[in-house]
């Protein structure tokens, strides 16, 4: 089995990620687009792991999931206080700074 | 006293006495005007009422003490009577080191006594002229200052001490002639003096700093000793660069355009500074480099062409010229330009120059008196042509006048014609060209003077209605006699038994002239233009002038009115082609220097408007840049594996 | 007695002196805070005066009075201070303007903010004095440096109306050279740690070090660059006319009279010792912007509108001279330049402060404002003119010592370019006589129709400038006494040699 | 390779060692008690007391630490001399940033932070918690993680324990920057943009750490070094890695192209909790920034400095030039903590340990002015709380001296002017440089610089050259909190600038990473 | 390359770009939902069945769930405008990613990946132990530091969306006490006011209600509306009618209620 193949996915869902936060207004799914790139870094790591003989990459992995889903609970809330204030998830219309 | 005044003397130059006795005192001379300069300039106004006696006590007192050491010095043997007294060492940076030391010798005692003497008539003459200036003390005080500049350009032993009494005489005719600061023309005359002056100090500056180079001295001791080592090319720079001092010090063509203008000056300013002494300095300078210009025959004939070039155009200027200062301001152009022709002949030439200069001191001191006695009685009118019949109404004036008059004509036996004569025979000894030229200046000379004298003396009266003329008091008509009389009697007594020549000899060296003409069909030749100048003029004048000057006069009469061009040529080129080198600078000051800064400014700017633009507030804008920054460095990582 | 940190002490009065001026409150009263703040100068002054009779004369070219306190050991900084006769002389320049300019601006300043100017200008003086007598080169620039601060405000604060822009030019220029100057400073350093394995700011050891011509040069570009732009050479010198022709007039002598000559103190104390071939090779440059600079001044003053800005130029033609001379080479040029120094410091006092007494009467500086002054002010006209003769180099003023030792010596080595320059002196009696013609002569205009005659404050402060001016144009030697050891040692360090006459040799 | 189930085998841990950010982070969980027990009335006094308390006792831990080499808790901190002397500085600076936190006297209102953030902007609830005189307590224990996350970010000896460490210091702040009293429609904008971006960035940073292991098969920092020489076939890899690992700290510390959060963030957060952003941020990215360059990647320094070199450049012109038309000051200062990353970058890339020193320096000096000038920021005020806007700031002088006077200080040192820690801090950054042959990069970091001075003087000239206009902007009295903060940051500007030797000599004593 | 690889990268990667271009919110959601599983399949495969499980478990399970509560709370229904607002962004995002993919793939695929070591072949004492084995013993300060985050994600949550009350909780006997005491003393109506548009024409409520004694409520239409001035004017006839109705005149045809 090739980890390369692995990896390579990684590689494109990672970019996939990338450009779903900067084509997507939603702040949410601008978010999970995030997510995205951080599961494809696990699945690097995860194959890398593979690849070395070394559980460290899977560990790594678990970690990241713990911060990730310490990162969604803090960006969510983040997310839900803007709408509160002003009634929209689009990234967008937050653009009072600037220049 | 109790104690010495006398400055401990520095080692004596060679052909030089250190000073001792009263001679250690010398620098007394410049002292007491100096003095008197100080006194009345720093006095303020609480110097009012004594200034004037004072500031004529000093130069008097400094002539006294001239006549003094004079004395003194005639009772010395011939080759003892250059003294030299250094005060203190001036500068001394490495090899250049420059006493702050007199000279007195026959050449400078001459001046000496010439500015002293001369000086305290005029000082005298100015108690009566100046009596209802509000600002005489000031006027009393430049005098002084310049008085004592001029002792000290004449007794400097050193080419830069020398620069120093030669800018000060400088500043002091500046500020002499622009004396009525209220008159835009006079305050305008002043600076164009200062600045064609300055033109010629360049000249002297150059002179002096290749005299260190080529010397490593700026003595008169040291370069006449060394000179002899130089190579023709320095020493006929050396000799060209003294020469263009010598022309803007002495009004000489191409720098003569200042002298007509300074007649902006009180009348006994032009008498002082602008006939008898200042101008004169550019002669003591071509005569005191003598070792210089004795070597180098081409830097002479520059001398020569200048002094014959000037005595002409001085002389035809003068032809036209209706204002009586502005004539004899003219006349003093043309025969500075004999005394500079007689100066650039070498050892047969310098006494003459010398002797004509201290005769011409006389006549045209007198005459500037004379012609300052008549504007005084003319309501300050200056314009011969609103003159006219006054020789019985101011009879001393006339009367001395007429004695200049006949002097600066070479009359003999007055005074000119002993000057004049030699100088004409020794211009004949050198080139022919050079003595026709003079034969020719004495020519004219005799038509203008005659003209001058005709049209305010004689002739008929074109007064203005207010004008009541007067014979002037008593200050200022026996300064006026006196130098009548030495008018009269200086020809003769210089060449009784060659006293100057004899007096002047250890200094500049002699040589008699052998013009290729005999002597007295020389004379007879002079004696016969002087008297067709005359002739023509009493023809021109004696019954009557036009009250204004004709306009349908010759093209060579419009170009002497007009100075020959020499302002128009200033003009034209100097103070136009200035402006406009000015306002060049200006414009690219601002464009170039101002606009190069301000463009960087616009660019910076520029750029930062534009990484301003940047930021949009835009979250995903921002994000945008990360992964553009990002792809941009992998694949920069990529090229530098590469 | 002898043992007394004498530089130090020099820094630390009129800081002390910036510092108690400062906190004086206002109710103390301008009139007496004013009072503390010339006490001060004075006291530095006579400092000053303590500190010049402990220098030994013409002994030897080493520097005197020497301290020596680690400051940085990490980059080999020390606190090192020492004068030589340059140094001297700038510190005694200091020690005289300083008194002189702040009682000639006595009443230029509203009383509420008084305290401030004359704390500003004390403190400017303690690092004014720094830098003269800093013989380590990263203390030199550090109060290159901070020199800029108090100057910075004086413009700011206290000038006319085009003041902030003009403070900003100055302080953009002056820190765009500093900065150049700082990586040269660095590059110096870390030459010299690669040569000899520590790395020091010492002068003595920067220039003992035996950088390759081809660093010489670099660094040479960068010390020049600074330099240039502080002394102010064409086409660095915009910001001059700017920051001079909108200060008060005692701001801009302290700032033309002082400050500027950090850039050519700089170039003799810093560039000719540390780079001395390149210097030689790069001489040219340096003299053709000097050449450039007299005539592009002197020019400039004759277009100038405005009495400040035109004594700007006038300025920066004599720093032409002043750079002429330097680069010359020869003992006559270096001494020349250096009492140059001197004699500029003082004409600049005279000129500004004569002329400033002027425009705070008449409230402009525009010249067409003023006619005919020398009616009503036949004082102020004087000394006018003084300041105007003595910056055209007049022969008896100490000026004209120094411009014709300076051309003197530049004659021997290019006498072309030194004839060429000598033409300068035309051109500036055109300018300062113009100048006077236009302000003075006439019919009196009506600004200057009722102005009052000056004071004897005004007088008072002016006559010691003036007499200095005098007394150095005749006896100009105990300066050169003072600073010939000093050109000797110049000419040393640049391996050169005075031309031998071209006859006979020397007496 | 064999592997098999080892025997399980308690890793050492040094507890002393690992003391600064462990007391800091045990004090963040008993903050959370005190919120969860105190009664509301003495949250406040009593978490300040625990705030205090606890950053002391890690300052001190971290000062008795200095000089210590060790590697603990599994090699996964490096105990070491720039490790231990920046958590030292990150203690101090938070203990300033806590002072500035702790301020509650110059807004009427309370403290810089909402009373309720929950409460929904201009509600009539927030005006409920706001004349209840509420305080958002739970800052501090926030505040406590972020400050204990950047002192592990300094140390962190693997890639895993650097990426927990970058969460640990940034969530709590994504947070604190929403919370803004006065604002808060901007603060949490500020809050949304730095989060997105910030795990954007920290997305590039674990993708990047996965190429590395991929590449290197270890995270640990010495396992890294040690297989960078021995593996050419994994080159590629490991340089895409090294991209996107510098990536994430680049974001970090604010430099170009990552920075544009900088500004917005800076400009809506909390002006005081900018200030300890500002300056413990910087501090912490850049000391894990200088442990991965040095320590993990010191092998491929000729690979990754034209790469930094680069952005060095961009970043210290981005930087100034953004800041030059500022008209907000806030933001001006925020793009000058851009232009000083690139200058700090100059610094780093000459990869010798004179450029370490020469940063650790810079860091230690930035970080105490740039905090000075956000604090002295909050002081300047109108009706609507901070005055921000550089035309409001005309005539202070005239108003405040003092406070004029030390900002015009502050703002030289930022500009790098003699006798302020900002000059000596540039100076040995370019000496650096210099040492290590990057005069080019010196040369623009110079012109860099001639343009920075134009916008700090600006402030300067408003301040001093010009007369006040409005009446209603006005310098707030602070509270004794505030007033401490100002006088520690200015006098160690000062005495940095003045007389930098004995930080000089604390930072020469043990210039090298441990792995 | 297996078979389950093939599967699920093909499936991951639709899920991916499914969520890229689905309008819906929701349905991003889902496709990131279905990437996941997928990657928790392919990790099973990479010899993690530990972080297989975890996959599914947290992020599936968990943080995709907290997405969604989000989502509801933010409005189900909402659907991006697809449309770009942000000149030039698409394009250029697209280009990068893409140059960015291109550059990541080359380095990986020019990089040679030791493939040799099959970690599930070498595995004695299973998976779950080997990786507690390391996050216990090297790890472990990552793992209590861990613990600051999700405390740091607690409070964060609560300082956010958590609305606490600053007044006690009224019950309905004080509201009620409390209204008639307004009614007291300023004769404020203690009760619901009026709805607008009752009996009227237009359900509306800018048409106010009509007593019953046929005139008309000025209470029943919102205030803003009433200081705007667009109340309705009542039709007579209207008005008469339901006078009519009210007082039992009228019989209505069709229904009890009338017209709407």
């Amino acid at each position: 089995m090739d980890v390369t193949n692995y990896v390579i996915l990684a590689a494109i869902l990672f970019s996939i990620g990338a450009v779903g936060v900067l084509v997507r207004r939603n702040a949410i799914v601008m978010f999970m687009s995030i997510e995205l790139m951080l599961n494809a870094a696990n699945l690097a790591f995860v194959a890398f792991a593979q690849a070395n003989g070394t559980f460290d990459g899977q560990v790594v992995a678990f970690f990241v999931m713990v911060v990730a889903a310490a990162e969604v609970v803090i960006g969510l809330a983040i997310i839900m206080a803007i709408f509160r204030t002003r009634k929209t998830a689009s990234i967008d219309e937050a653009n009072l700074l600037r220049a | 006293m109790g104690y010495t005044l006398a400055f401990e003397a520095i080692s004596p130059i060679a052909n030089t006495q250190v000073a001792t006795g009263s001679f250690a005192y010398l620098w007394l001379l410049i002292a007491l005007p100096l003095i008197g300069a100080l006194v009345l300039l720093l006095g303020g106004s609480r110097t009012n009422s004594f200034g004037p006696l004072l500031a004529v006590l000093m130069p008097a007192t400094s002539f006294g003490f001239a006549v003094y050491l004079w004395l003194q010095m005639l009772g010395l043997p011939k080759e003892l009577r250059s003294q030299n007294l250094v005060l203190f060492e001036w500068i001394n940076i490495g090899s250049f080191q420059v006493p702050f030391g007199f000279q007195l010798d026959p050449l400078s005692m001459s001046f000496v006594l010439l500015i002293t003497g001369v000086g305290s008539l005029i000082h005298i003459y100015s108690l009566g002229y100046m009596d209802h200036d509000p600002g005489k003390r000031r006027f009393f005080g430049y005098l002084n200052l310049f008085v004592a500049a001029m002792l000290l350009l004449v007794l400097a032993d050193n080419y830069l001490l020398l620069y120093v009494g030669w800018e000060g005489v400088g500043l002091a005719s500046y500020l002499l002639i622009g004396y009525y600061q209220h008159k835009p023309s006079a305050a305008a005359a002043a600076k164009k003096a200062f600045v064609v002056n300055r033109v010629g100090d360049v000249g002297l500056s150059l002179a002096i700093m290749l005299m260190f180079v080529a010397f490593h001295t700026v003595t008169f001791a040291g370069i006449s000793e060394k000179a002899e080592q130089g190579s023709a090319t320095v020493l006929f720079l050396i000799g060209i660069f003294l020469l263009i001092g010598a022309a803007g010090k002495s009004a000489q063509v191409p720098l003569q355009s200042w002298l007509l203008d300074a007649m902006e000056g009180p009348t006994p300013v032009s008498a002082l500074i602008h006939a008898a002494t200042m101008v004169t300095a550019g002669v003591y300078l071509i005569v005191r480099s003598n070792s210089i210009y004795d070597l180098s025959v081409a830097a002479q004939n520059a001398v020569i062409l200048v002094g014959a070039v000037t005595l002409l155009a001085g002389a035809a200027i003068g032809m036209a010229k209706d204002d009586i200062k502005k004539a004899l301001a003219a006349s003093t152009m043309s025969q500075i330009g004999y005394m500079v022709l007689a100066a650039g002949l070498g050892p047969i030439g310098y006494v003459y120059a010398i002797m004509h200069l201290l005769t011409h001191g006389f006549f045209k001191a007198g005459m500037f008196l004379g012609a300052g006695s008549v504007m005084h009685a003319m309501n300050d009118e200056v314009d011969m042509r609103k003159y006219g019949a006054l020789r019985g109404i101011m009879m001393i004036t006339f009367g001395t006048f007429f004695v200049g008059y006949l002097a600066i004509l070479g009359v003999p036996p007055f005074a000119g014609f002993y000057s004049k004569d030699l100088i004409i025979e020794a211009a004949f000894d050198r080139s022919i060209i050079a003595g026709v030229a003079t034969l020719l200046g004495a020519g004219i000379t005799a038509f203008y003077m005659s003209r001058l004298i005709l049209m305010t003396f004689f002739s008929n009266k074109r007064w203005e209605d207010d004008a009541h003329p007067h014979e002037s008091g008593l200050t200022m008509t026996i300064p006026m006699v006196v130098l009548a009389i030495g008018s009269v009697s200086s020809g003769f007594l210089l060449t009784y038994n060659d006293a100057l020549k004899s007096w002047l000899a250890p200094v500049t060296g002699y040589q008699t002239p052998e013009p290729p003409i005999a002597i007295p069909v020389l004379i007879a030749i002079t004696l016969a233009t002087v008297l067709l100048g005359v002739l023509v003029a009493v023809k021109l004048y004696l019954k009557e002038a036009a009250r204004v000057a004709p306009t349908d006069v010759s093209i060579f009469t419009k170009a002497a009115r007009k100075d020959l061009y020499g302002d128009a040529i200033n003009e034209a080129v100097f103070m136009r082609g200035g402006q406009q080198v000015v306002n060049a600078t200006t414009a690219v000051d601002n464009s170039v220097v101002e606009g190069s800064v301000n463009f960087i400014g616009r660019i910076t700017l520029g750029l930062s408007s534009l990484v301003r633009a940047t930021q949009t507030g835009y979250t995903r804008n921002y994000a945008l840049a990360m992964l553009i920054g990002v792809a941009l460095l992998l694949l920069l990582a990529a090229i530098v594996r590469l | 007695m002898t043992n007394l940190p004498y530089l130090t002490l020099l820094i630390l009065f009129p800081l002390v002196g910036s510092l108690v001026t400062f906190a004086l409150p206002m109710a103390f009263g301008a009139a007496r805070i004013k009072a503390v703040a010339i006490g001060f100068s004075v006291a530095s002054f006579f400092m000053f005066v303590l500190t010049a009779l402990q220098f030994e004369l013409g002994t030897s070219d080493k520097f005197q009075l020497t301290e020596n306190y680690e400051w940085i050991a990490a980059f080999g900084v020390s606190w090192a201070v020492g004068v030589d006769g340059l140094g001297l002389v700038m510190l005694g320049l200091v020690a005289i303007l300083v008194p002189v300019v702040l009682l000639a601006g006595w009443s230029d300043i509203a009383d509420d903010v008084a305290g401030k100017f004359f704390g500003l200008v004390l403190l400017l003086q303690a690092v004014v004095t720094g830098v003269f007598a800093a013989t380590d080169l990263f203390m030199f620039y550090v109060f290159f440096e901070v020199m800029l601060i108090p100057m910075y405000f004086l413009i700011g604060r206290f000038g006319d109306q085009n003041r902030r822009k003009a403070a900003v030019k100055f302080l953009i220029f002056s820190l765009v050279g500093g900065l150049v100057l700082l990586a040269g400073v660095i590059s110096v350093w870390v030459n010299s740690i690669r040569i000899t394995g520590f790395g020091s700011f010492d002068l003595e050891y920067l220039s003992s070090l035996d950088l390759s011509l081809e660093t010489q040069r670099w660094l040479f570009m960068a010390f020049f660059f600074a330099f240039a732009i502080k002394a102010p050479l064409v086409p660095l010198h915009s910001w001059l006319p700017d920051a001079a022709g909108s200060s008060t007039p005692t701001v801009a002598v302290l700032l033309i009279g002082i400050l500027d000559k950090v850039g050519t103190y700089g170039m003799l104390r810093f560039l000719l010792p540390m780079f001395p071939e390149a210097s030689v090779e790069l001489a040219p440059i340096a003299l053709t912007l000097a050449v450039l600079s007299i005539f592009y001044g002197a020019i400039m003053a004759i277009g100038s509108r405005d009495i400040k800005r035109l004594m700007a130029y006038v300025s920066i033609s004599h720093f032409g001279f002043i750079v002429l001379g330097i680069f010359a080479f020869t003992t006559q040029g270096i001494s020349g330049s250096m009492f140059y120094m001197l004699s500029h410091g003082l004409s600049t006092a005279a000129l500004f402060l004569a002329a400033g007494y002027l425009m705070q009467r008449t409230q402009s500086s525009k010249i067409d404002d003023h006619a005919g002054a020398f009616q009503t002010t036949p004082l102020l006209a004087g000394f006018i003119l003084f300041g105007a003769l003595s910056s055209v180099a007049l022969p008896g003023l100490a000026s004209f010592i120094a411009e014709f030792t300076v051309l003197l010596g530049t004659f021997a080595r290019y006498p072309l370019l030194a004839g060429f320059a000598t033409l300068g002196i035309v051109v500036a009696a055109v300018y300062a006589l113009w100048l006077y013609q236009r302000t003075m002569t006439g019919k009196p205009s009506d600004a200057v129709a009722g102005i009052k005659e000056i004071s004897g404050r005004e007088v008072l402060a002016l006559s010691p400038i003036i007499a200095l001016t005098i007394a150095l144009g005749f006896v100009p030697q105990p300066a050169f006494d003072v600073l010939n050891p000093t050109a000797t040692k110049v000419m040393q360090q640049v391996n050169q040699i005075d031309p031998a006459a071209l006859i006979g040799g020397d007496n | 390779m064999l592997i098999t189930t080892e025997v399980f085998v308690q890793p050492e841990i040094n507890w002393f060692a690992i003391s600064p950010f462990t007391i800091l982070l045990a004090a963040g969980v008993f903050s959370l008690l005190i919120e969860t027990f105190a009664p509301r009335a003495a949250r406040r006094p009593l978490q300040l007391a625990l705030v205090f308390g606890a950053l002391l006792a890690s300052f001190a831990a971290a000062a008795l630490l200095l000089g210590t080499e060790t590697l603990t808790a599994g090699d996964a901190v490096a105990i070491d001399g720039p490790g231990v002397l920046l958590q030292a500085v990150i203690a101090l600076v938070a203990l300033v940033g806590a002072a500035g936190l702790a301020e509650n006297k110059v807004d009427p209102s309370g403290d810089a932070f909402a009373a309720r953030a929950s409460a929904i902007p201009g509600s009539s609830d927030e005006r409920a918690f706001t004349a209840a005189g509420w305080y958002s307590t739970e800052i501090w224990t926030l505040f406590l993680f972020a400050a204990g996350g950047m002192q592990l970010f300094v140390v962190a000896n693997d890639l895993l324990t650097m990426f927990i460490a970058l969460e640990v210091m940034s969530l709590p702040l994504y947070l604190m920057a929403g919370m803004a009293r006065r604002r808060r429609l901007l603060s949490q904008e500020a809050a949304l943009k730095y989060f997105v971006l910030g795990a954007y960035s920290s997305a590039f940073f674990l993708f990047g750490a996965a190429l590395v292991y991929g590449a290197t098969g270890g995270i640990n920092f010495n396992d890294i070094a040690q297989a960078i020489p021995g593996r050419p076939q994994t080159a590629t890899l490991l340089m895409a890695g090294v991209v996107l690992i510098f990536v994430g700290m680049l974001f970090k510390i604010g430099s170009a192209p990552f920075h544009q959060w900088t500004p917005d963030v800076y400009q809506g957060a909390p002006t005081t909790l900018t200030a300890f952003m500002a300056a413990g941020v910087k501090l912490a990215a850049f000391g894990a920034m200088l442990r991965l360059a040095y320590s993990a990647f010191g092998a491929l320094i000729w690979d990754w400095r034209p790469l930094l070199w680069a952005i060095a450049a961009i970043t210290m012109f981005v930087g100034v030039l953004a800041a030059l038309m500022q008209t907000d000051i806030k933001r001006m200062l925020a793009y000058s903590s851009v232009a000083h990353a690139g200058f700090l970058l100059v610094g780093l890339i000459s990869g010798t340990n004179a450029g370490l020193v020469s940063v650790l320096f810079y860091l230690a000096a930035y970080a105490f002015t740039t905090l000075g000038v956000f604090l002295l920021l909050s002081l300047v005020r109108d009706a609507n709380g901070e005055a921000n806007n550089i035309d409001t700031w005309r005539g202070l002088a005239s108003k405040s001296p003092l406070t004029a006077f030390t900002m015009t200080f502050l703002l030289l040192a930022l500009a790098g002017f003699p006798l302020t820690s900002g000059f000596i801090a540039k100076f040995s950054v370019f000496a650096a440089a210099v040492q290590a042959n990057q005069m080019p990069i010196v040369l623009l970091a110079i012109l860099a610089s001639a343009i920075a001075v134009v916008f700090y003087l600006r402030v300067v000239v408003l301040m001093y050259f010009r007369a006040a206009e409005s009446t209603e902007v006005a310098v707030a009295i602070p509270s004794n909190f505030t007033v401490v903060a100002l006088v520690v940051s200015a006098v160690i500007t000062l005495i940095l600038g003045v007389y930098p030797q004995p930080l000089l000599d604390l930072i020469s004593q043990t210039p090298v990473f441990i792995r | 390359m297996s078979i389950t690889f093939a599967i699920c990268a093909t499936l991951s990667v639709t899920g991916a770009l499914g969520m890229l271009l689905s309008k819906r919110a929701v349905h991003s959601a889902l496709f990131v939902a279905l990437t996941m599983i997928n990657l928790a399949v392919l990790y099973l495969q990479l010899s993690a069945p530990f972080l297989g499980m975890v996959q599914i478990i947290v992020y599936t399970g968990a943080v995709m769930m907290l997405f969604l509560f989000v989502l509801m709370i933010v409005g189900v229904d909402s659907s991006d405008s697809l449309t770009e607002t942000l000149k030039g962004q698409r394009v250029t995002a697209i280009a990068v990613a893409v140059a960015l993919g291109l550059l990541l793939t080359t380095s990986i695929g020019s990089a040679v990946i030791a493939t040799d070591t099959q970690l599930d072949t070498v595995l004695a004492g299973g998976n779950v132990q080997a990786i507690a084995n390391l996050m216990f013993s090297k790890y472990v300060l990552a793992l209590e530091v861990t613990a600051a985050l999700l405390v740091t994600a607690a409070v964060g949550a609560m300082v956010l969306a958590h609305r606490e009350r600053i007044t006690p909780k009224l019950s309905q006997r004080e509201q009620q006490k409390a209204r008639f005491a307004d009614y007291a003393l300023t004769g404020k109506h203690p009760g619901p006011l009026p709805s607008s548009g009752v009996y009227a024409r237009h359900n509306a409520v800018d048409t106010p209600a009509l007593l019953p004694d046929g005139s008309v409520s000025t209470i029943s239409v919102p205030a803003p509306l009433q200081a705007r001035g667009s109340v309705r004017d009542i039709n007579e006839e209207d008005a008469q009618q339901i006078v009519d109705l009210t007082q039992g005149n009228t019989v209505i045809e069709g229904g009890q209620d009338g017209r709407n």
